[in-house]
């Protein structure tokens, strides 16, 4: 009897599912309303939510001030809704498939923090005419617009900053040509992220006659005992950490285990944040990382978000995080995305906006000092200006050194060798151009 | 006779690997044994999760697939309560939980499972290794906590005059290795002297003569399922001191199954070799085999680390199915 | 009786065979033949190897010590470390002590199975199921309806054999091995567990097959009125050795064998 | 009351044969297929495309290709999505070297490898199983998965190691919008599923049954163990083979090695077991339930004004996942399959069930 219970019980829930599937398949129809609605591609869960986290929830933050404190852009409200991606391809795809259409423009651009998914979601947005932002991550050839129409590398990619490094280790070693004979290391995720700095590290070994070790870590990157003694065989004369989430925090104990000097090790921007140091406590002293943009620390943007939405209970993390360096990386990526929707408003009228409407103004997105300074940024990011061929805009980085408690960033800006990367760019964009027969834009002729 | 040449031939090729790199000068016997101590302190967290997993098979023929899971359970709930309480009140209180933790399997899956088939109640234990990893995570959250055990990190340089560059040495490896080995004697402890533990080898070797001994079944899987909870719960510290408590935990566990392959199901010495064989044997292949690969093959890195572990026991099964050390299975029609 | 057909030539021989497991001799030197169209009986305690004995017929266990001969093309020859299907391949079929029917599929796919030494489209077809493999599935269905009627089981085809009660599960046992069309059945303890009607339908089973079909039987049972009713010879084992072997009367009269059945029965 | 048999005599053993021997599931069968080929494509909106009905189709495909397999020839495989793989980079492979080749004929192609492999890694089942192939077949994931990060040739020595794939082409008729996705896919899946559920009716699908219920009886009946363990590695790797070929180049469009780790393993296991093991339309039901659920806990609590965080969904999510298996291996081990044959079975009765 109670078994004949528990089967329609079952019946009935299978039943349900079925039947809300159904219902949830076919979305109601938004009334057209003024808003403008920003898809978001988190992950708070998984291996990498210690670093998905801050990110999103600065990502958040800016669009809940904006509301809060402009009433929208322009009067246009922003709605947001978080898809949860857990850092996995797949589900990213299904995310971007779920909030494309939401809103009653459609979404207005994707900023998925995810190497991977960026390469997914390059082959989908073209269809769905919705841009792609990928501030400091993704694509490094997607910089050529007259190619990647539809992303924006904005701020630095990773050619930018592994070529940033090579120059800060060679200024450090007295010239770039007595980097001969040296031994640098790429400790990286074994992903498409960690692999994309390596065609410009080869090309950089291969003219300063600099030995170039590879060692991958694979995901999620707990286990790389093997990579440091790797390390304390070879010991390499620089090691370069490209890492994310847990991996970065367990290279920074294995490199003490080993006694790898801290000293020597130079992560990309994704691994220079607290979450990246803390867990390795006094061990991560010394060590080095870039800062492409937003730095830590609380300027007068982040007074605003506590006034106007922590004070308010609507914050989306902890008031004390706040200004860490992966909270500051969303909130200039939110800021960014709020800019180009405002640059279109000026072309398109002050209404909502469709993702293609967007992709104009970021590729018009002109960022000055003063503009830096109206929007409360001043000191966390360097002015950017994006055209048709440069969807990039600036090229400029920082090195930080944490001192144990907290970030120093280094006054010095570098800015990467456009002579050696620009060629990279152009090769790797047009072979992609023929491998997916895509026609490639003439800047001079289409500007929309 | 047959088997013999089997296991032979393993132990020259395993001793031959052993060898290969100081024979070939792939590194100098500094280096060489700085890679034998890696490899053995990766085998003391491999050890510590079979250990738990061999626990549970011998008592209650269930392979745990959620002793990963119970790892991180027990290391989240130390690291979160020790933010408010000191580190023994709140491994002491953790404890409490694995046992709570344990009956609440007992009675809600391994009760209506009994007497089903293996691959049923391993599927079943999959099914609570989710289920744990996302409420261990609800409960105690998803960030990178730490574990300090009060150990210094930096290392230490022994050995110089004997060889050259020296040997690195970590304390809290080797006070990892010492915690394993004061665990594993306070099972033999338990095991040998209390009539608890007679009990539990008792059904071990046989359910019915305990059954008939008069102790009830469900009883002596709460214990063990407690037992392994509290091996999983020192696992999980010193991963966690060293490593950080962090979701992945729950994943590197899966290594476990080819230790408890390799050392066999029902042994307890099984697990402890087993796991210092794979932890030596993967860093070995990592450290000197993966590069001659990389520049045979033209690879794009090594990180054969990652296969190295479930190839070898598949190929240790096809010559020796019942482990190191484990009973010969002997099926009846 | 089969007396009728009178025992043909020698169909299956047993000799010298020692199986043992461990250090335990489950079979020590045990000689015997079968004749064609015969019904022959093993006897014996409870240990005293009889199932062991099948098992080594059948290739599950491979004897330490001794040969097997089968008559194959008209000829007896030997095989050696053959394995179950080869076994089966060479027209040798068998039924179990404790039930092995696939508990997941129906009475019909059960007995299906027998057949399926004798299927050989090929995958692809198969997928596919057209012409040959359509064909070829029909075919066999109509040999297993026949076993269907023969056993009077043709109200559950479609049932689960897992829901049928112990007699008739036997029966789809004995269908499955009939469907093999085999020339040597072996039957393990068909009877065991039945009561008296359930008993005669399945002797009635077992002596029609020998008489209709020219099956050849080989027949554990603990039933000595049975056995003593329908077999033709009785191998007597006790504790792996035989002791006796004779028509039915001369094992009666056997004294090795009274003692030995003494502990065990009246 | 409309739903009975009675009357419907079967006059040869071929109709009784049929895949669906009664008249009134052949006619919902039909209207089903109809609907699905039909209706579908009119009536559902992109998202219902290409974010549930895609991958539901390929991933029921992968589910009853590892069904085949553990359901109905009790083999357990935690690794077949490493067979996924093999189909989907061969498929890229054979795209990329052979370009003008047909994309059915690739299909096929990327699935006779991922057979081959899966033969290879089913090699051992001949002597061990349960846990113990378990482990074989993990090493297949791990070592799969390291090959295709690895060997530069597989990915055309892409320096990000992310492959990319182009839109399909089918004699002029381009796969590219959702509706043609969708339509392909269901194509492909059909072809397929008859070809399952009549491999699981023929004599091999009664070997590897006879293989799962009682080894050793199979064996004394002449069932060879060689030949039916295989063929079923085989066939379940050509499954989920031409799986992962749709899943990178339909649903994906551009992957890399880790769209195809052991939790994709896991999740193809999960179906099975909630689906039903040892059923076809099992497969299915898994895959929908698997598929659907997550954005079930997305929509449904906000529709209810209770809005959950993201965090908290995904943890729901794994712990609904947990629970479920656990339920569903105590209450129902045959699955949301054997609840949809009850249900039937009491549809049959009604409206007097005695």
């Amino acid at each position: 009897m109670r078994q004949a219970t528990q089967r329609k019980l079952l019946a009935a829930a299978a039943g349900a599912v079925i039947a809300a599937a159904a219902a949830t398949a076919s979305a109601p129809a938004f009334a057209q309303a003024k808003e403008q609605f920003f898809p978001l591609l988190p992950y708070r869960t998984g291996p990498y939510a210690p670093n998905g986290v801050p990110f999103a929830n600065g990502y958040a933050d800016y669009l809940k001030l904006v509301n809060a404190r402009d009433g929208g852009i322009n009067g246009v409200k922003i709605t947001f809704e978080e898809c949860e991606t857990g850092y996995a391809t797949d589900r990213g795809v299904e995310c971007y498939e779920r909030l494309k259409g939401k809103g009653p423009t459609g979404a207005t651009v994707f900023q998925p923090l995810s190497t991977g998914i960026t390469f997914a979601l390059t082959d989908k947005a073209p269809g769905d005419r919705i841009p792609l932002v990928t501030a400091g991550y993704g694509r490094a050839d997607s910089v050529d617009g007259t190619v990647f129409k539809w992303n924006f590398p904005l701020g630095g990619t990773y050619w930018d900053a592994a070529d940033i490094l090579v120059q800060y280790v060679g200024k450090k070693e007295g010239g770039l040509d007595k980097l001969k004979g040296k031994k640098i290391a790429l400790v990286y995720h074994d992903s498409p992220y960690g692999k994309e700095p390596i065609p410009l590290l080869q090309l950089r070994a291969k003219m300063h006659g600099f030995e170039l070790m590879l060692l991958p870590v694979t995901h999620p990157g707990v286990e790389q005992k093997a990579t440091w003694l790797q390390v304390r065989q070879h010991r390499p004369d620089y090691v370069f950490l490209w890492g994310w989430g847990v991996m970065n925090s367990t290279a920074l104990k294995e490199a003490v285990a080993t006694g790898y000097p801290r000293e020597k090790m130079y992560g990309v921007w994704w691994s220079g944040a607290e979450p990246d140091v803390t867990p390795a406590g006094d061990g991560a002293k010394g060590y080095n990382a870039l800062t492409f943009l937003a730095p830590p620390g609380q300027g007068q943007v982040h007074k605003d978000i506590l006034k106007y939405v922590y004070d308010k209970g609507q914050g989306s993390g902890k008031k004390e995080d706040v200004g860490e360096v992966l909270y500051n990386r969303g909130l200039v990526s939110g800021m960014m995305a709020v800019e180009g929707v405002k640059r279109a408003q000026f072309k398109y009228g002050k209404k909502p906006l469709k993702g293609e409407e967007v992709r104009w103004g970021l590729e018009n997105l002109a960022l000055d000092a003063a503009a830096i300074k109206k929007l409360g940024f001043t000191g966390f990011m360097d002015p950017i200006q994006t055209t048709c061929v440069d969807h990039q805009g600036s090229h400029s980085a920082r090195i930080e050194t944490w001192d144990g408690k907290k970030w120093n960033v280094a006054p010095e800006v570098y800015e990467s060798d456009l002579q050696i990367i620009k060629p990279l760019i152009r090769e790797s964009a047009a072979k992609y151009a023929a491998e997916k027969k895509i026609p490639v834009r003439d800047c001079a002729k289409d500007a929309g | 006779m047959k088997q013999h040449i089997g296991i032979v031939s393993v132990g020259v090729l395993l001793l031959a690997g052993l060898v290969a790199p100081l024979a070939t000068g792939a590194g100098t016997p500094g280096f060489y044994t700085e890679v034998l101590l890696g490899g053995l302190m990766a085998g003391v967290l491999y050890s510590l999760v079979a250990l738990g997993i061999v626990l549970i098979f011998k008592a209650s023929g269930v392979f745990n697939f959620a002793q990963g899971a119970m790892v991180l359970f027990a290391a989240l709930s130390v690291a979160r309560m020790a933010e408010a309480m000191p580190l023994w009140a709140a491994a002491l209180l953790g404890m409490g939980i694995m046992v709570l933790v344990a009956i609440v399997i007992e009675r809600l899956v391994l009760r209506p499972l009994v007497n089903q088939d293996g691959v049923v109640l391993l599927m079943a234990t999959l099914g609570v290794s989710y289920f744990m990893d996302g409420f261990g995570q609800t409960v105690w959250g998803s960030d990178i906590y730490s574990i300090e055990l009060g150990i210094a990190k930096e290392p230490v340089m022994i050995l110089e005059g004997v060889f050259q560059g020296g040997i690195l040495i970590n304390k809290d490896d080797v006070a990892a290795a010492l915690v394993a080995a004061l665990l594993v004697a306070l099972l033999a402890l338990f095991f040998q002297k209390t009539s608890t533990g007679r009990a539990l080898r008792a059904v071990a070797d046989d359910h019915q003569a305990a059954q008939s001994i008069g102790i009830p079944l469900n009883r002596i899987w709460v214990i063990v399922w407690s037992v392994a909870g509290v091996v999983a719960l020192v696992a999980g510290m010193v991963w966690g001191a060293k490593l950080g408590v962090q979701f992945s935990i729950s994943q590197v566990a899966l290594k476990a199954l080819p230790v408890v392959i390799l050392g066999g199901f029902t042994s307890v010495p099984g697990a402890i070799i087993g796991g210092l064989i794979i932890g030596v044997g993967e860093k070995m292949a990592e450290v000197f085999l993966a590069p001659v690969l990389v520049k045979t093959f033209d690879l794009a890195g090594g990180g054969i680390e990652n296969w190295f572990a479930y190839v070898l026991a598949l190929l240790f099964l096809l010559v020796r199915p019942q482990g190191l050390f484990g009973e010969k299975l002997i099926d009846r029609v | 009786m089969s007396d009728a057909q009178g025992a043909g030539d020698v169909i299956l021989a047993v000799e010298g065979v020692t199986l043992s497991f461990g250090g335990v001799r489950a079979l020590n030197e045990v000689s015997f033949d079968v004749r064609e169209h015969e019904v022959r009986s093993i006897i014996g305690p409870n240990g005293a190897g009889k199932s062991s004995m099948l098992n080594v017929i059948n290739g599950v266990y491979h004897p330490q010590q001794g040969t097997i001969r089968l008559r194959m093309d008209g000829a007896l020859r030997e095989f050696h470390d053959m394995d179950p299907h080869e076994v089966a391949l060479s027209g040798i079929a068998r039924t179990f002590q404790n039930l092995a029917l696939f508990k997941g599929m129906s009475v019909l796919d059960n007995i299906m199975t027998g057949r399926n030494l004798r299927m050989h489209t090929n995958l692809l077809l198969q997928a596919l199921r057209i012409g040959p493999a359509a064909r070829e599935e029909i075919e066999h269905r109509e040999a297993v309806e026949l076993i269907i009627d023969f056993l009077e089981i043709q109200a559950y085809r479609k049932t689960p054999v897992g829901r049928l009660p112990y007699g008739l599960q036997k029966r789809v046992d004995l269908g499955r091995a009939l469907a093999m069309e085999p020339s040597v059945l072996l039957l393990d303890e068909p009877m065991a567990g039945m009561n008296v009607e359930e008993k005669q339908d399945m002797c009635r089973f077992i002596l029609d097959v020998n008489d209709q079909m020219g099956t050849t039987i080989v027949l554990i049972e603990h039933d000595m009125g049975v056995v003593m009713d329908i077999s033709d010879r009785v191998v007597v084992l006790d504790y792996g050795r035989k002791i006796g072997d004779g028509t039915p009367e001369e094992v009666r009269g056997n004294q090795a064998v009274i003692d030995a059945y003494l502990g065990v029965s009246h | 009351m409309f739903y009975r048999e009675n009357g419907q005599y079967k006059t040869t053993y071929g109709a009784d044969q049929q895949m669906l021997p009664i008249l009134q599931d052949r006619i919902f069968m039909a209207v089903l297929l109809l609907f699905a080929f039909i209706g579908v494509p009119l009536l559902a909106s992109d998202y219902l495309l290409l974010s549930i009905l895609v991958p539901f189709l390929i991933l029921a495909l992968a589910a009853t290709g590892l069904n085949l397999l553990v359901g109905y020839c009790g083999q357990i495989s935690v690794g077949h999505a490493a067979f996924m793989a093999v189909g989907a980079y061969s498929a890229y492979n054979i795209v990329l070297r052979v370009p003008q080749l047909n994309f059915l004929v690739v299909l096929v192609l990327a699935g006779l490898i991922a057979a081959a492999v899966g033969m290879l890694f089913g090699i051992p089942s001949l002597r061990i199983k349960g846990l113990y192939l378990a482990v074989a077949t993990l090493a297949a994931q791990f070592f799969m998965d390291w090959t295709f990060a690895r060997v530069k040739w597989f990915t055309n020595y892409a320096s990000s190691g992310s492959v990319s794939t182009a839109t399909i082409d089918l004699f002029g008729w381009r796969v590219d919008t959702p509706a043609r996705k969708y339509l392909f896919l269901l194509a492909v899946v059909t072809v397929f599923t008859l070809m399952a559920k009549n491999l699981v009716r023929g004599h091999l699908g009664r070997a590897w049954m006879a293989m799962r219920d009682m080894d050793v009886a199979a064996e004394v009946i002449g069932i060879r163990p060689v030949y039916a363990k295989l063929t079923a590695f085989a066939v379940s790797s050509f499954y989920v083979g031409v799986a992962g070929a749709l899943w990178g180049f339909v649903h994906l469009g551009s992957w890399e090695p880790l769209a195809f780790d052991i939790n994709l393993s896991f999740t193809l296991l999960f179906m099975i077991i909630i689906g039903g093991m040892g059923s076809i339309l099992g497969s299915f039901f898994g895959a929908l339930f698997i598929v659907a659920l997550p954005i079930l806990l997305n929509q449904v609590p906000a529709m209810l004004g209770l809005p959950l965080a993201t965090a908290t969904k995904s943890h729901l999510e794994v712990m609904i996942f947990g629970s479920l298996i656990i339920f569903f291996l105590i209450a129902e081990p045959n699955g949301l399959a054997r609840l949809w044959a009850i249900g039937k079975e009491k549809l049959r009765l009604w409206p007097f069930p005695h």
